[in-house]
């Protein structure tokens, strides 16, 4: 049985395509998923992929969270399906409120294109179960807002409930400082990604989809997509048995 | 009439405020045969600028090399086209925006992106890849300061938005740029052969339909007056309004052609740049022998009031004309709608040749309403291909010399030692100088991943690009050599061709063809318009010579702030096939013991070298020469050696010489080396001097014999350097010029060069961001 | 003089800046080029947005509840961002002709 | 009560926005988003920056001055912004025990 996964297509998104093509080799059906539309045509799993959505006019990710394919990812969410957003998608998942936190102008003001380290801090969820493999992954980042921001109460409260998913790592495997080059935006306590409380929301600021190729520097990015479509699968298989069929 | 043409300054006639001369008066009017009234004045100022009709360039460019089996469309489309195989094309082009760049760098950059992206997705291809090649002053200086940022910026923000990756490109920095920075971009697409568009409008009663966002009074005036008056004018009517870029727009103009295209519903395609709607239909329907009836009052505007030249004239950014048969309206309309994109019917094609330009609207027939006016009527060939061609007078320049460094001795001697420099500090010294150093400040700021076809990190040689689906690869780089073309632009061009090619071959690819960006002063000066002449001579014997086909280019003329002209700087395009990406090459060290092998004579001559630069050295008179047959041999050898699977890595030897490539593999491959180099006429010639027609490769020690024969299979010298490995560069010099008198300290004696890979590598990172103050 | 008046167009302006105790980078950016710029007594710099728009409604508190819906909801994210509204003027459009 | 004024302290905002003519991308975004948000009758979008800071200066008039080269050197872009300086108030400071 194929796993169909949806990919949100916003005006302004230009990972799409590269989203699908990398969740084709991690064993899914990618399915375009066009933002005029509030129906997600029955998906296992939803991606919110990189570019500019809309522009990423007045702050990245906040028009995309009015478009009618939000309403439908918000309900589906609260579902408990399985909804990852990368760099601009995690963006528009924190403007919209299914992830905790803000993504600010990195610290330096400058767009930042590099290849960084993170670890997985949990090998346990539907984004990294795969991970385990490996611990840390090298992949790039390419973004002009990615500081990770939230009060510290808030953060306290992420670290306390195991919902921050992946940390920038120095050379040694240690949280990057603020001020690290590791740490390409300045994010706070290194987050480079997080859950929601329930654990079937994630975003994440770097680009799994663009190290799926050893050709192009990394494959780790596959094991990011590879947990995905292993976990939508399974959530289909529980569902199915769940309503009988 | 009055058209909404500004009243011409007192006591200047209008055409001459227009930028046209008399002469160009007296033209117009004899292709109309009747005077011009002002609307078509203006028309013909923009057409005939030089930016759009060549008309000071394209004798010249007529004697470029353009016929190859493989050149699908060549110079006279919006970009050049080549076949690599499997019913698929390369669309690629350079094209300059130096003068808006330097009024608003952010903006000027950006709208430059924009608008060679549109001439790749005019011919029908989706964009792969934009390379930017960029020039300016003192990088101490707080204004060339602010003008990279904000170029650099401004790069960014567009090709990031729209989904291109920027992966290659050159920032250089030289004095005569102070004034005048250079901003040149080259885009890449790729296009099933089968769907190449054209910019023509054939079949009258069609359609032209305008779509992508309305028009404003963005750069009116930009074509015949920013482009051709000197720059620095500080007259005020002069100084048009900036053009900003949307790079949101563009993204979703791309994709909305792209659909429009692939559902057959396009007779003809155009972008609208430099002249705007003006230039849109009259080389639209120039190429198909037809004629434009234009309909005014259709078109969008993003303003009220605007006057009939504004509408017709306006460059706003991220338009284009699509010319359809009426049937085919709705369903483009409906593509439109669902990217979000205005569009509108401006005009019919007709039968009879000309440009008319209509009040009053035209009713479903595309006739002109009752009580409608005609604002104007000319010949689309008078605009367009018929426009204005001068032969202008050429002259060379008198040699100067440059100054030598403020307390350097001049003397004519290039040996180390006797200026008490320790080689290892010149090389560091190189390494970290501003045209040599990590150019990562620069790349981190472009997404260069996007699309994920980018083989390779940034800034280490020629781009790659994987083509998904198949087991090719393209391989492109922009090359240009200021420091030479200052003193001989014959030499300065043909050498930027072979460096452009060289570094294709150097990955194994084998060059395709050519596109280029001639930034040259102003024409009607003898000196600057022999500088074009002799650089365009060099282009296309280096072509040749190489056997590579010019696709196309662009010339920027006017390159000039008040009292100084730029370096004429020739700018190389390059794209290569690699048909098998498994054989790809990187310029980096790869395995320790792997034998480092010179590929290529190392002759004298350190002019225009950064050496030349670094140690203030007067040496117009001691260029290094170029044999083009010895050139073409090298590469075809290390394309030999690289199918053979033979090479573990090759660089070029360009800017900083031996020393310096040596010093780029091992920082990138993480570990050193132990060498010997031969010093024949200098240790500075044999450490620094940029002779061309040289590689660097790297091989294991089981294939240097047939990498050997190789070599000399194609009549290619080549010499054993040394050996890959350990934690620094060890250069020792051997043979006569390294001894004796030249050095005043012994025979045998020699200072080897002795850095650790740290020192290198620091000094080659932190050499950038100190140059630009922005140290972290 | 009969006219009606059925709509004001009243303008706006919505200045939207980061929280007190929240990172602004851009802020701080400019302080740090004031000494190049040779300014001295320059300070608590903070750098925001401000949107001015024009609103269409029949009386100026249904104009600025709409600005305040578009402020909470789109042009500041309360997170990190405080917002306030700025009345600009109004211009009143009536029915029946003007002037004939 | 003998206390001498020696600085005060100015508030001032400058609010940079995209010139008349000039093409606004983000004005247009946010206009385009508005039927998303439900909302009517909301056009003429236009987004621009404020900064908003603090100046020790003699007086307002020097204070001013102060801001203006800022807002002219640095703040605006001419090409393609104007800006207006607002002034937020002050606050004075006096030498001499306040309150003992
Ligand atoms: N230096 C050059 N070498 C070869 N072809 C050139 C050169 N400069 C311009 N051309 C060709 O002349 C034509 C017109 O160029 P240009 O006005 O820049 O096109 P566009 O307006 O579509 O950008 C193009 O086909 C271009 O490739
Ligand atoms: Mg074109």
């Amino acid at each position: 049985m194929s796993i169909r996964v949806g990919v949100v297509v916003f005006p302004g998104s230009n990972c799409d395509a590269d989203t699908a093509w990398a969740l084709s080799r991690a064993g899914a059906e990618p399915v375009e998923l066009w933002h005029e539309h509030a129906d997600l045509g029955g998906v296992a799993a939803v991606v919110l992929p990189g570019g500019f959505a809309y522009g990423d006019y007045l702050r990245a990710g906040v028009i995309a969270r009015f478009s009618p394919v939000m309403r439908a990812v918000a309900g589906y969410a609260a579902d408990g399906g399985i909804v990852l957003g990368i760099c601009n998608g995690f963006q528009v998942l924190a403007e919209a409120g299914l992830l905790p936190g803000a993504l600010l102008r990195n610290r330096s003001l400058r767009f930042v294109c590099r290849d960084v380290a993170i670890r997985a801090e949990r090998v346990d969820t539907f984004f990294t179960h795969r991970v385990a493999e490996r611990g840390v992954l090298r992949m790039p980042v390419a973004h002009g807002e990615g500081c990770y921001y939230a009060d510290e109460a808030t953060l306290d409260a992420l670290e306390r409930d195991g919902r921050v998913l992946f940390r920038y790592v120095d050379d040694d495997g240690n949280p990057a400082r603020v001020e690290d080059r590791e740490n390409p935006n300045g994010s706070l306590r290194a987050i480079a990604g997080v859950m929601n409380a329930a654990g079937n929301v994630a975003g994440l600021m770097p680009h799994p989809e663009r190290a799926a190729d050893a050709l192009l520097g990394s494959d780790d990015g596959m094991l990011v997509l590879r947990s995905l479509v292993e976990s939508a699968a399974a959530r289909v298989t529980t569902m199915a048995a769940g309503t009988g069929r | 009439m009055s058209a909404g043409v500004a009243p011409a300054v007192a006591g200047v006639p209008l055409h001459r405020a227009l930028g046209l001369t008399d002469e160009e008066l007296a033209a117009i009017a004899g292709k109309l045969g009747r005077g011009p009234n002002d609307l078509e004045l203006a028309m013909f100022s923009v057409m005939w600028s030089e930016h759009c009709s060549y008309k000071s360039s394209r004798p010249l460019l007529r004697t470029l090399p353009t016929g190859d089996d493989d050149v699908v469309a060549g110079p006279g489309e919006n970009a050049g086209v080549m076949r690599i195989g499997d019913g698929w094309a390369v669309a690629f082009k350079i094209e300059s925006h130096n003068h808006p760049s330097a009024v608003e760098p952010y903006q000027g950059a950006a709208t430059g992106v924009g608008g060679i992206l549109r001439d790749i997705f005019a011919m029908g291809a989706r964009p792969i890849a934009v390379l930017d090649a960029l020039r300016f002053g003192d990088p101490a200086d707080p204004r060339t300061r602010h003008l990279v940022k904000g170029v650099v910026r401004g790069v960014g923000g567009y090709g990031n938005c729209v989904g291109v990756p920027t992966v290659g490109g050159e920032l250089v920095f030289d004095p005569s740029y102070q004034g005048n920075p250079l901003v040149n971009v080259m885009a890449i697409g790729l296009v099933r052969e089968d769907a190449i568009m054209r910019a023509a409008a054939p079949g009258p009663g069609n359609l032209v339909i305008l779509y992508g966002s309305a028009t404003g009074r963005d750069g009116i005036g930009g074509a015949s007056v920013l482009a051709s008056a000197t720059f620095g004018d500080q007259d005020p009517s002069k100084r048009p309004a900036v053009q900003v870029g949307d790079p949101f727009a563009e993204k979703l103009l791309i994709e909305a052609t792209l659909e429009i295209l692939a559902a057959g519903l396009a007779e003809g395609l155009s972008d609208l740049g430099a002249a705007g709607i003006t230039c849109g239909v009259s080389e639209t329907a120039d190429r198909a022998g037809t004629g434009i009836r234009v309909d005014l009052d259709a078109i969008p505007r993003r303003e009220p009031g605007m006057a009939p030249v504004e509408v017709l004239t306006s460059e706003s950014q991220e338009r284009m004309v699509v010319i359809a048969r009426p049937e085919r309206l709705p369903e483009i309309a409906a593509i439109c709608a669902r990217w979000g994109i205005p569009c509108a019917v401006i005009g019919r094609v007709t039968d009879d040749g000309d440009i008319a330009v209509i009040e009053g609207g035209l009713d479903t027939e595309g006739q002109p309403n009752p009580g409608a006016r005609e604002l104007a009527r000319m010949p689309a060939r008078a605009l367009a291909s018929e426009a204005i061609e001068f032969d202008r007078p050429a002259a060379p320049p008198p040699r100067r010399r440059r100054a030598p460094a403020p307390g350097i001795p001049e003397t004519a001697g290039d040996g180390l030692p006797e200026r008490g420099m320790d080689p290892g500090a010149v090389l560091l010294g190189l390494l970290g100088s501003p045209n040599l150093a990590s150019r990562a400040w620069v790349a981190e700021q472009y997404d260069r991943h996007v699309q994920t076809n980018t083989v390779g990190g940034a800034g280490h040689g020629a781009a790659v690009l994987r083509l998904k689906g198949t087991r090719r690869a393209l391989v492109a780089t922009t090359d240009g050599n200021e420091a030479v073309s200052a003193i001989d632009p014959y030499l300065g061009a043909a050498l930027s061709v072979a460096e452009a090619a060289r570094n294709v071959s150097i990955t194994g690819a084998r060059p395709l063809g050519v596109t280029n960006c001639l930034n040259f002063g102003d024409p009607t000066r003898p000196e600057a318009f022999w500088q074009l002449r002799e650089a365009v001579r060099g282009l296309g014997d280096a072509c040749r010579a190489l056997g590579l086909p010019v696709t196309g280019g662009n010339v920027s003329l006017y390159n000039e702030a008040p009292g100084s002209a730029i370096a004429p700087t020739p700018e190389i395009g390059i794209v290569g096939l690699l048909d098998d990406v498994t054989l790809l090459v990187g310029p980096a060290f790869t395995a320790d013991g792997d034998v480092v092998l010179l590929a290529g004579a190392t002759e004298p001559g350190l002019g225009g070298s950064a050496y030349a630069a670094l140690a203030g050295l007067a040496a117009e008179d001691d260029l290094p020469g170029l044999d083009l047959g010895a050139e073409a041999a090298a590469q075809a050898f290390i394309r030999d050696a690289i199918a053979a699977r033979s090479v573990t890595a090759a660089q070029d030897v360009s800017g900083g010489g031996l020393a310096v490539v040596l010093a780029e593999m091992a920082i990138w491959g993480g570990r050193g080396g132990r060498f010997r180099v031969a010093v024949a006429s200098s240790p500075a010639v044999a450490l620094f001097g940029e002779s061309p027609s040289r590689i660097v490769l790297t091989v294991r020690p089981a294939d240097v014999p047939a990498v050997r024969a190789l070599a000399s299979r194609r009549g290619v010298p080549l010499a054993e350097l040394g050996i890959v490995g350990g934690p620094q560069l060890l250069v020792e010099l051997v043979g006569e010029g390294a001894t004796g008198a030249a050095e005043g300290r012994g025979v045998g004696v020699a200072d080897a060069l002795e850095v650790t890979l740290s020192d290198l590598r620091h000094a080659w990172e932190q050499g950038l961001p100190r140059a630009l103050g922005e140290e972290a | 003089m009969n006219a009606e008046i059925v709509a004001t167009q009243f303008r706006f302006a919505v200045n939207v800046l980061p929280k007190e105790g929240i990172l602004d980078p851009q802020g701080r950016a400019v302080e740090q080029s004031l000494p190049h710029l040779g300014l001295a007594g320059i300070g608590q710099v903070r750098v925001g947005r401000r949107v001015e728009l024009a609103v269409d409604a029949p009386d100026a508190a249904a104009a600025r509840g709409l600005v305040d819906h578009l402020a909470r909801e789109l042009l500041c994210n309360p997170m990190i961002e405080q917002y306030a509204i700025e009345a600009l003027g109004a211009i009143s459009a009536a029915r029946g002709e003007v002037g004939g």
